[in-house]
This record gives structure tokens, C-alpha cells and sequence, in this order.
């Protein structure tokens, strides 16, 4: 932790001086009989002083991130200019959002640029999720009992990015499915999805040699209704029996209904999906659960190709710079209520 | 009052229907299950279009104006296609109008001539059954995804990022109590997201905040399961309720009879075909 | 002791079908014979937070009542509405029902047959119901924007200007109080993301129990104010208006969430009772596995 | 080739674009757009594509009677539900309703009678004072499935020669009228189906909090622990749970935390058993008896789990489903994830 101590104290540093410069404009006209004016410079000296030798120990000691940090460094630059001087630009944006337009700008930048860096090669390590490794595992079982799988895409529609991600999902388990030639059953609960993963399976079994083995009523439409389509699911499994089970996608209230089903005939069930609510029914019925973003992520992780895992390491940046937007938030509001800053930042965040 | 008897009957075989499931797969949830399947299917076709097309494309398309006078000719002309339309709607003038009421649908005031936008769209979405022209779905596909992914970057960013930020500021003048339990919110909201990390190796002091925040991701599973225990159990306490209230004698005892004569049939049968247990269907 | 530990063993990997049985009991007894098991209700804070300011509201207030929930989650719902009816009409507060649900109609229909009667009020003049409007989230977008657009007739048909409480109402700002009963989506959280929260309306809700966790940070944060959770949110909120109606000296009806609570915690007995079976069964077979390899 | 790959992906990223930075463009098209034709476009395709998800449920059944595959009689019942359903929807409304006008003074009274004792409505004065000042007829606030069962009532009306006449509802709106055939068939087939479908989920949480609440692991224990006291902390029962036994489970759960460190059993065994003596003493000594604190009433705990630890863990898992949306939706705008086109 040693090599990082430089570093917090310097950034410790230049946020006593963005205070000190705050409270000066605030409070005080003079000083000792120095105009503040001039104390300006003194302070604009001080500051890019510390930030130069702030940027030179983390190029030193994190060459690799030197970009990130210029880059998130130039951010803030131009938000700032584009505050103060307010450029013609503002007049076509709605008053009062350039905030929120500047954090997409910079999360869609953030993403942008990992998704750039990893397509350059750079090599990126992510930790194993276990759901993941289990796909294989499962569809290789159904493979050697001679049973089909079952993989159930969420009872929304396409308007829930959930059920997008469960359907990019259904691709690589289609590839496995076509791999083992194992039976692959897909009820769906809307008709869009029936279309939109009819068009999943055939590029996925395409893409594994066996266009042969596809079959348009692979992918069938049960009905509408969430619970009717629990009910005939329920048959399904009670039924055929299928040795794996795929909840992905996004559930309501019948996510345990499934579960449980699947439970009692003895299947690998892994489940995935963005429902805070229906996680826990997830947890304690399936052998494996990708929690809330495992299960966003899970499709970039299948795929291996760079883009897709740079955009995972752009999307812990963004996390790392949410977790910093935290900290600060709760610092400044603290100093805030204490009346040693002038601004609330909390007001920054209403809509 | 048969009428009413009558339903509660059904209510109640249905109800009891579904309930044998919990026993074992068997033909009363299999009728069940296929009747349901069946009316919810025909139930939300019908609620599709009387409640979406009819008034908000149709009703859009061919609003009912007050002023039709002679209008423009290119109204005119456009209100001859309604006509058509209602023309085939009524087989061939044989059944009487229901889809396009005289003059237009009441409801919206001005013609939207974008709404022929949705329609197209919609309409590509049926050639599907055509597998020729079956690809022109995907341009409705790519709408609808196109649409989700930039409605929902938005909104969840907003709402489920930044307004979670605002909240997690802790009001230091009050009390020792508030402050505590606002840090311990703080924190756990902290390790949490450090859990969520893909790209850094859960070792060392980085793995145990990570541990910290799986805590206490278990902590909110466990409370929302308590929870959900809570809901689903008033749940099945109405269904009770109901299943009470239609075994008086106003309903000719509907729920002492048929549950007996359920319970019957599912004895007989798992007796009789207690042998071939496991049978795999085709 | 050898006996007991296995019989214990043998309990903790019971039939499936046991335990449903014992669950359908514990809650067919209670509701057979509900005398047998009555139970204090304490009012918490959340739904005390929700009675105030419903109550703070004076007569001839504007409500908008939202109905987001189907028969399948009556039985948790229903309740709130009724209670939550018989408090507005007393304090002659106007109520404006919508639906974002299909069958959300239905529920709204059968909520004001029941407790309009009661207190005869009329509508068009103390409520009007609004019907249902397909889209989930263009209607509340509709209705914080200019519900004149969306709804140009009220359920059963008479258009908005002829009735008498519509007058000058033209989008979400007009309404002093903003109630969504929601079991799902659309529900609440959207209520607050493109209504009540970019307007700043005061808002409550009532949901259903599984959603509460969800809720939560609203709450917290005051974006909503108060909730009732599931069926004990009804029955301590029917708790709290059978003490405001008393001291107004009216007679009420004794509410269905109360009478159902004692089922309630019956079965979540018999089920926290299976889990701590459940554990000591496991704990036993594990001692066993564990000096079987020792 | 380019309007089967590139036009689709052309449109997803135009509207993408378009619907993100609607929120930011200040004129009232765009802002209007995204508002609210947005969403209603969809609701509109996705209603044209549920008659493609009937027509392939209705094949796959009608195909499984054909081929007479195992349990094909039940797919007659699926077939006759649908069947019915739309003719509900479609072709029979079965929402006639009588308008009774010009009733003149003498029988207004009898009328109302008749009326209230026959549909047994709350009280008779609002009958009147709708029958009065009805200018163009007076609606009987009954549905009648039937022409038969409408005329079935007129005739008892016949007797105070009021003009009558049966009408029937609006198309559309015969699926909201409180006692036509299609709401008949919600009330009757549907509702219950779903409920008692929703109602299953209390036995099967019970088995799978039997099955999965097992303390295998830490965490698997925290899961339990925190279940259990939410489950007890919102039900009246868990007020009666007294002080004590809260104090003996406190005990035991530092117990099982510290088991590890503590080798040996028998001072383990010891701190345990003394921890729990010292409790009860100084519990008894200070008359917890009477006002126990509130720290070790499970409805108090129940409280303070709920509110700060579960409020962590959902905003944590809040911000981290909305960084994956946020991601999966840039990755879908800016062209990378593209297989639901399969291309």
C-alpha cells in the first residue's frame, strides 16, 4: 500500500486547495492587505505544481493507466471550460441537464476507450464466475443421459435489456447445444423473442457446422400470460424431464416457480438474471446464479472476443469512478453541511 | 341465479385443479394447464388488439373529426382507404361494422401520419410467416432493441446511478444513531460494489472487502426472501379464503364435493398406474 | 438419544409433499377458526408515515389513486384499497382512479362498488375512474406531461368535460397526492422515475410484499413517503383507520387483512420450525459424515 | 446483403442515438418522440406480432392432435380455450344493456323498488335521483350476457309501460363491461388459474427455504439468519418472542462466529454457557423483564436489518444491474453486440 500513499496525499493535497480557493472567492475580500486577486496566483501555482507531480508518480508507478488518467484529467477540463465560458452549444440542450449529458459523455467515453485499448491487444484478466463454467458441464450431461435442455428466456419482451442479454446467451448455449448434439427446447413467453431467438439458434448452429440439427419449432411460443407460461413450462419439465435447466433473461413473481419444478426432477439449473427482487428465489433453488451484473456480463465473457472484454473492463472503471463519485459526494455534502463549502453538490444530482 | 353457481363451480375445479399439481403430474393439471395456456393465449390477442391497435393505431390513423366537411382531397382519399379497410374487416358488408366504426374511431383528434410508421413495422413483423420475406422482421427487431437500449441507458443511469448516489449522503448533524447505521450503509453499499469487480483478482485485502460485500448481498437476499415468504403466504391465504366462502350451502357445497371427487380420482390413478412411474413422453 | 438423533436425521430430508401439507394446514385452521388465534397488530413506522399524510391532506384534496395490480395479488392489494377508500371518502377527499394494469379495471371497479355505496358518494363528483390505458410508461409519461392527450373519456365512456370534477385537470401537477397500489411493473418505481419525482408531487405506495426490498431506497431517501408492505401493511393500515373512524364515532367493518394475519403467522411459524429442523438434521448428518472419515 | 445486415443495424444505431440524447435535445418533436411514441410504437409491433406467437401455439397443438403424440387430448382443451377466448373477444359481445325513458312521476317509485330489490343494489335514493335526472334514458346498471336474459327482465318492467330498448356496448368496450361474456370468462376461467398458479408459490417457498436454508457456509448463514428474522419480525407473532430467548440466540451466534479461534472444546463449551448466565443475570438485575431495550426485540432488529444492512445490499446491487444495463445498452448502440440480428 506504500507505493499508493504518494498518491492519496497528493490528491488529498489538491482537494484542500480547491477548498481553500472555495472558501477564499466565499469569505474573504483581503488578506494580511494582499488583494485576493494576486493570492490567485499563488494558488494557480500551487495547484498545477501538485497536479504535475501528482500525474508523474502515478506515471511511474501505473504506466499502463497514464492514458485513462489524461484522458479522464482532459474530461473534466472541457466540462469545466464549457461551464464557465458557456459555449453557443447550450442552447440546444435542455436547461439544466448538461450534468447528467456530461456523466453519459464520460461513462460512453470510458467504455469507448477500454473497448479501444483491449482491441490494441492488450491482454485482459477477469475472474472466473462459476455459473459460466458450468454451461459446458450441463449440456454435456444432458448429452450423455440422452435428454434435451431446456432454456427459458424471461417472460419480458425486447423491451427489457435483460431479456437481450438472455437471448445473446442462448447463442453460446445454442453452440454448445449444436457441439454435443443435445436437444435444445426454448418456450418463449412473447412473440418478438420467439423471432429474435429463432434468429439467435440458427446463426449459432450455423456457426458450429450442424445447420442440420436446427429446427424452426426449436424456439415455440407458449402463451402471453406470466403464469400460464409458468404452468405450461411446469409441464414441460414435469414431462420431458430436460437434465438442464437455463433461466435467463427477466422474471417476475414465476422465477420460483421454475426453480423449484426444475428441483424436483433432478436438473442443473443455472440462472441469471438483472430482477433484484427474484435473485434470492434464484440463490437458494438453482445450483448456480449469475447475481445482477454477473449476468450482464456473462454473454462478453463467453464470447472472448477483445472488444467485448475491454467494454467489462471499462464498465469496472466506470464502477471504480461511481465508488470515487461516492466518497467525494459524501465528503463534500459532509463539508457542505458543516458550511466550509459554499456548494452542495447534491443539487447537482437533481433532475 | 344458476348463473352464479354455476361459475363458482368452476372457480373451484380450477382452483383445485392446479392445487393437485403440488400431489404429482396428473390429468386434472394437465387439463388445467392446457386450458389456461389456451384462454390466456386468445385473452391477451384480444386485449392486444382492442386495447392497442384499434384505438391507438387505427384511432390515430383515422381519427373521428368533428369538422370532416369537405376537407382536402388527399383526406378524402385517405378516409376512402378506412372504407376499404372497413369494407374487408366486415366480410364483405355481411357482419356488422365493429373494427371501423361509421366516420372513424373517437379518441384522438388530428390524423398522425407517423403512426404508418409502427403499422409497416408491424406488418413486417407478420411477413415472417412468409419465408421468402420472412428478413424484413429484423428491421422491426432492430427498432425495438434499438429503442430499449437507448431508453433504458438513460432512465437506469439516471435513476438506478446517480439518484443512489445523492442518497447515499449521510446528514452528519444528526443524531450518533443515524450517523452509525448511514456509514454502515455506506460501507456495505461500498463492498458490495467492490464484489462486482471482474477485472482486478479477488486476493489479498481487495478480496476480503469483496467478502464483506457478498455478506452482505446475502443479508438483502435473506430479508427479501423473509419477505417474499410474507406475500406469498397472504397469497395463497386468499385463494383459501375463496375456496371458504363457495363451500356454503348458497353454493350447493362446492368445495367439499369436488375436492372429494378429486381426491378419489388421483387415488385411482396413482394406484392404478403406480407401476410405470417414470413414463418419458415422446 | 441414538433414536432421537436419527429420527431428527430422517426430518431433515422429508418428502416434499410433507411439508406442503403441513403448510396448507397451518393455513387452513386459522382461517376455519379464526377466534382461536387472535394476534395484536402493531402499527410500524412505514405505514404510520403513510396514515399521516393521507390524513394531513384537507377535504376537497385532489388524490390520484393508481391501480397497478390483478386478482392474482388481491389478496394483498385489495385490502389497502378498501382501507385507504374508507379514509379518503370520510375526509371528502376526491379521488381520481387510472389503471396501468388490464384487470387493474376490474379491481377498480369492484373497490368503488363496495365502499362508495357505503359512504354514498357519486360519481363524477367525489370519484371518477379513469380506466385503464395500455403503455405502462407513456401513460404516467402522459399523465405528468397533459393528461387531456391520453384520456378523453372517463370508464364508462362520458367524455372528460362533462364531468364535474375534471374541470381545469391537466397533467400529474394538478393532483395534491399521488397513490400507486403496484404488484409489479409498471408500478411505483416508475411512478417515481417520470412522474411524481421530476414534478416533486408528494407519493405513497402500497405494494406487495416481494417488492418492498426494492422500494426500500425510495423510501429512504423520502423520494417516497411511507409504504405498505404486503398484507401487514394492509392490516396495520386498516388497524390505523378503524382508531380514526372510531373517534370520529363511525361504525366499520372489521377489515379482511386483520382476520387473515392469524393465518399468517401460523404458517410462518411452521415454516421457520421446518428450517430449524431442516439445520439440525443437517448439522447431525454432517457430525456423522465427519466421525464416519474420523 | 446490405438490406438484410446493414439497414437493420442502421436502425438500431439511429434509434439508439436517438431515443439517449432525446433526454438532452430541447425541441418539443424529439422530446415528444421519445416521451411517449417511443414506448407506443413498440406496444403496437409487439401487438401485431402476438397473432405470429398464437398461429405457431395453435400449429404445434392442432399438430400434436394430428400426430395423436402422448397427452394429445389435452391439446383439444388448449385449442377450444383459445377458440372460445377469441370468440369472446371478436365476434360476440354479450354486453346488451336495457334504457328505460320518459318514466314518468307516479312510477318512478315503484320502478326504483323493482330495481334495487332486483339487482340488489346498496340503497334505493341514488336510484332515483339517477332515473330523474337522466335526460336521455336511464342505463339499468345490468349486463346481460344474452338477448334472452335482457328481454327476460323487460317483461317484468312491461307492467309500467315505460318505452325500453336493448342496446349493447361499444366494440372495445365490451372487454372492461362488468358482466359480458369476455369479462365472464376473466373472472370465471382466468383469475382463478392465475392465483391459485401465484397462490403454488407459498408451498414452494416453503420447501426451498427448507432445502436451501442450511448453514453449509458463512454466507449460507447469514442468508438464514437474516430470513428468519424478517420472517418473524413482520408478523404479530414475533412481538410475543420474549427478551431472553433473543439474549440465548445472541450468545449462540458469537458462539458459532468465534468457533474457529477456540480449539478446545471444553473452554469453548464454558464461555458459551457463562456468556449466556451473564446475560440472563444482568437482563433479570436490571427488569428487562418489564421494559426489555429495544435492541433484543426481534421486531426492533427485524427493523434496523431492514432498513440499513438490506438497503446496502440492494443499492449496491442496484448500481451494479444498472452499470450492466448501461454497458450491455452501449455495446447494442454502438454496433458490437449484434447476434439477436444474427448476422
Amino acid at each position: 500500500m506504500k507505493k499508493n500513499f504518494k498518491i492519496i496525499s497528493l490528491s488529498i493535497l489538491i482537494l484542500i486547495q480547491l477548498i481553500i480557493y472555495q472558501y477564499l472567492i466565499r469569505v474573504e475580500s483581503s488578506i494580511l492587505g494582499w488583494e485576493i486577486t494576486n493570492l490567485y496566483f499563488v494558488i494557480i501555482i500551487t495547484f498545477s505544481l501538485t497536479l504535475k507531480a501528482l500525474l508523474k508518480t502515478i506515471s511511474k508507478q501505473y504506466p499502463k493507466h497514464i492514458l485513462g488518467v489524461y484522458f479522464i484529467i482532459a474530461f473534466i477540463v472541457i466540462v469545466l471550460i464549457y461551464r464557465t465560458i458557456g459555449i453557443y452549444v447550450t442552447s440546444i440542450f435542455i436547461e439544466g441537464t448538461t450534468f447528467k449529458f456530461s456523466v453519459v459523455a464520460l461513462v460512453s467515453m470510458t467504455l469507448y476507450y477500454y473497448i479501444q485499448k483491449a482491441k490494441s491487444g492488450e491482454k485482459i484478466y477477469l475472474r472466473p464466475i462459476a455459473g459460466l463454467k458450468a454451461i459446458e458441464e450441463a449440456v454435456g450431461r444432458a448429452t450423455e443421459m440422452g435428454k434435451s435442455v431446456l432454456f427459458v428466456p424471461g417472460i419480458s419482451d425486447l423491451d427489457q435489456v435483460e431479456t437481450v442479454s438472455g437471448l445473446i446467451l442462448l447463442g453460446h448455449v445454442a453452440e454448445t447445444t449444436a457441439k454435443y448434439e443435445a436437444g435444445l427446447n426454448v418456450p418463449v413467453s412473447k412473440s418478438i423473442v420467439m423471432e429474435a431467438a429463432r434468429e439467435t439458434c440458427r446463426e449459432s448452429y450455423l456457426r458450429a457446422g450442424r445447420p442440420d440439427l436446427y429446427y424452426d419449432d426449436m424456439v415455440h411460443y407458449i402463451t402471453d400470460d406470466q403464469f400460464a407460461y409458468a404452468a405450461g413450462v411446469n409441464g414441460i419439465m414435469v414431462r420431458e424431464k430436460p437434465a438442464a435447466c437455463f433461466y435467463l433473461g427477466k422474471f417476475y413473481a414465476e422465477s420460483l416457480l421454475l426453480a423449484e419444478t426444475g428441483n424436483s426432477i433432478g436438473a442443473i439449473q443455472i440462472a441469471g438474471t438483472g430482477s433484484p427482487s427474484q435473485i434470492p428465489f434464484f440463490v437458494t433453488a438453482c445450483d448456480y446464479t449469475l447475481i445482477g451484473e454477473e449476468f450482464f456480463t456473462a454473454s462478453a465473457y463467453l464470447s472472448k472476443k477483445p472488444e467485448l472484454l475491454g467494454s467489462i473492463k471499462g464498465q469496472d472503471i466506470v464502477k471504480g469512478l461511481v465508488m470515487a463519485a461516492m466518497i467525494f459526494t459524501l465528503i463534500l455534502n459532509g463539508f457542505f453541511q458543516a458550511g466550509w463549502v459554499g456548494f452542495d453538490i447534491v443539487t447537482l444530482f437533481e433532475n | 341465479m344458476s348463473a352464479e353457481i354455476f361459475g363458482s363451480w368452476i372457480v373451484v375445479f380450477l382452483t383445485l385443479c392446479i392445487f393437485s399439481y403440488l400431489f404429482d403430474d396428473n390429468p386434472f393439471y394437465k387439463a388445467a394447464e392446457h386450458i389456461f395456456i389456451g384462454v390466456s393465449a386468445g385473452y391477451w390477442a384480444v386485449i392486444a388488439f382492442w386495447q392497442q391497435i384499434q384505438p391507438n393505431l387505427f384511432g390515430r390513423l383515422w381519427p373521428k373529426l368533428e369538422d370532416v366537411g369537405e376537407g382536402s382531397v388527399l383526406q378524402s382519399a385517405w378516409y376512402s382507404i378506412y372504407k376499404v379497410l372497413n369494407f374487408i374487416s366486415t366480410g364483405f358488408g355481411i357482419l356488422d361494422r365493429s373494427i371501423f366504426p361509421e366516420g372513424g374511431i373517437k379518441g384522438y383528434d388530428e390524423i398522425r401520419l407517423m403512426y404508418l410508421i409502427p403499422f409497416i413495422l408491424g406488418t413486417f413483423m407478420l411477413l415472417r410467416l412468409v419465408p421468402k420475406v420472412g428478413w424484413l422482421a429484423r428491421w422491426a427487431i432492430a427498432y425495438i432493441v434499438g429503442m430499449t437500449a437507448g431508453l433504458r441507458f438513460y432512465s437506469f443511469l439516471n435513476s438506478d446511478i446517480l439518484i443512489q448516489i445523492k442518497a447515499s449522503t449521510i446528514d452528519f448533524s444528526s443524531d450518533w444513531g443515524t450517523i452509525i447505521n448511514g456509514l454502515i450503509v455506506f460501507i456495505g453499499t461500498m463492498t458490495g460494489l467492490i464484489y462486482f469487480f471482474f477485472s482486478k483478482e479477488h486476493k489479498g485485502s481487495f478480496g476480503t472487502l469483496s467478502k464483506i460485500g457478498i455478506y452482505f448481498l446475502m443479508i438483502k437476499f435473506g430479508a427479501s426472501f423473509g419477505f417474499a415468504v410474507m406475500g406469498r403466504i397472504s397469497l395463497l391465504i386468499g385463494r383459501i379464503n375463496q375456496l371458504k366462502d363457495y363451500s356454503t350451502a348458497e353454493f350447493n357445497y362446492a368445495t367439499p364435493i369436488i375436492s372429494i371427487f378429486i381426491i378419489i380420482c388421483l387415488a385411482i390413478w396413482s394406484f392404478m398406474d403406480g407401476g410405470n412411474k417414470n413414463e418419458s413422453t415422446a | 438419544m441414538e433414536t432421537l438423533k436419527n429420527i431428527f436425521i430422517k426430518l431433515g430430508s422429508m418428502d416434499r409433499r410433507i411439508i406442503f401439507l403441513l403448510v396448507g394446514l397451518s393455513v387452513l385452521f386459522p382461517l376455519l377458526k379464526p377466534d382461536w388465534f387472535t394476534l395484536p397488530i402493531r402499527p410500524k413506522q412505514h405505514s404510520q408515515i403513510v396514515f399521516d399524510e393521507i390524513n394531513k391532506l384537507e377535504a376537497g384534496s385532489k388524490v390520484l389513486l393508481s391501480f397497478e395490480y390483478g386478482p392474482s395479488t388481491k389478496p394483498e392489494i385489495h385490502p389497502m384499497t378498501i382501507a385507504l377508500l374508507r379514509h379518503m371518502f370520510v375526509k371528502d377527499i376526491k379521488v381520481y382512479a387510472v389503471a396501468l394494469w388490464p384487470d387493474g379495471n376490474f379491481m377498480s371497479m369492484i373497490a368503488f362498488d363496495e365502499v362508495a355505496v357505503e359512504y354514498n358518494k357519486k360519481i363524477g363528483i367525489d370519484y371518477v375512474n379513469l380506466g385503464y390505458k395500455p403503455g405502462g410508461e407513456a401513460v404516467i409519461k402522459g399523465i405528468a406531461s397533459d393528461i387531456r392527450t391520453l384520456y378523453t373519456v372517463d370508464l364508462n365512456g362520458t367524455s372528460l368535460d362533462e364531468i364535474p370534477m375534471m374541470q381545469n385537470m391537466n397533467n400529474v401537477e394538478d393532483f395534491d397526492f399521488v397513490f400507486s397500489l403496484s404488484a409489479g411493473t409498471p408500478g411505483s418505481k416508475e411512478w417515481v422515475q417520470y412522474a411524481t419525482d421530476p414534478k416533486g408531487i408528494a407519493m405513497s405506495t402500497g405494494c406487495t410484499s416481494i417488492q418492498v426490498t426494492d422500494i426500500v431506497p425510495y423510501v429512504e431517501n423520502g423520494q417516497i413517503r411511507g409504504i405498505l408492505a404486503g398484507m401487514p401493511g394492509a392490516a396495520e393500515y386498516e388497524e390505523l383507520v378503524k382508531t380514526e373512524l372510531t373517534s370520529r364515532g363511525l361504525v366499520i367493518k372489521s377489515g379482511e387483512a386483520t382476520s387473515m394475519m392469524s393465518a399468517q403467522s401460523m404458517a410462518h411459524v411452521v415454516i421457520v420450525l421446518l428450517i430449524i429442523f431442516g439445520n439440525i438434521s443437517y448439522y447431525l448428518t454432517r457430525n456423522n459424515k465427519r466421525k464416519g472419515r474420523k | 446483403m446490405f438490406l438484410k445486415r446493414h439497414v437493420p443495424l442502421f436502425i438500431v444505431v439511429i434509434i439508439g442515438l436517438l431515443t439517449l440524447f432525446g433526454n438532452f435535445i430541447d425541441n418539443d418533436e424529439v422530446k415528444n418522440f421519445v416521451d411517449n411514441d417511443a414506448t407506443q410504437w413498440f406496444d403496437i409491433i409487439a401487438s401485431f406480432a402476438i397473432f405470429l406467437g398464437s398461429l405457431n401455439m395453435l400449429k404445434l397443438q392442432i399438430l400434436k392432435i394430428i400426430r395423436k403424440h402422448k397427452n394429445w387430448q389435452y391439446s383439444i382443451l388448449a385449442v377450444l380455450g383459445f377458440a372460445v377466448a377469441i370468440f369472446a373477444g371478436f365476434f360476440y359481445r354479450g354486453a346488451n344493456y336495457i334504457v328505460v325513458s320518459n318514466v314518468n312521476e307516479i312510477n318512478l317509485l315503484p320502478i326504483a323498488e323493482l330495481l334495487t330489490d332486483e339487482l340488489h343494489l346498496e340503497n334505493q335514493n341514488t336510484v332515483i335521483s339517477n332515473i330523474s335526472d337522466a335526460k336521455d334514458g336511464y342505463e339499468i346498471p345490468k349486463i346481460f350476457m344474452t338477448q334472452s336474459g335482457a328481454e327476460a327482465f323487460m317483461e317484468k318492467l312491461d307492467k309500467f309501460d315505460v318505452n325500453m330498448e336493448i342496446k349493447s356496448k361499444k366494440w372495445g368496450i365490451h372487454l372492461q363491461a362488468k358482466g359480458s361474456l369476455f369479462s365472464w370468462i376473466f373472472f370465471n376461467i382466468f383469475t382463478p388459474l392465475s392465483s391459485t398458479m401465484f397462490a403454488l408459490l407459498a408451498f414452494f417457498v416453503a420447501s426451498a427455504s427448507y432445502r436451501a436454508f442450511r448453514i453449509r457456509n458463512f454466507e449460507a448463514t447469514l442468508l438464514l439468519v437474516s430470513g428468519i428474522i424478517l420472517m418473524l419480525g413482520r408478523v404479530p407473532i414475533g412481538e410475543l418472542i420474549p427478551w431472553w430467548v433473543v439474549a440465548i440466540l445472541i450468545v449462540f451466534g458469537v458462539g458459532a462466529i468465534s468457533a474457529p479461534w477456540i480449539k478446545d472444546k471444553k473452554i469453548f463449551f464454558g464461555l458459551v454457557v457463562g456468556g449466556i448466565v451473564l446475560f440472563l443475570s444482568v437482563g433479570f438485575s436490571m427488569g428487562w423483564n418489564q421494559s426489555p431495550p429495544q435492541i433484543l426485540l426481534i421486531p426492533v432488529i427485524q427493523d434496523w436489518i431492514f432498513d440499513y444492512p438490506t438497503t446496502a445490499g440492494s443499492r449496491a446491487l442496484m448500481i451494479g444491474i444498472a452499470l450492466g444495463i448501461v454497458a450491455t445498452s452501449f455495446r447494442i448502440i454502438v454496433g458490437i453486440e449484434r447476434s439477436f440480428l444474427g448476422e
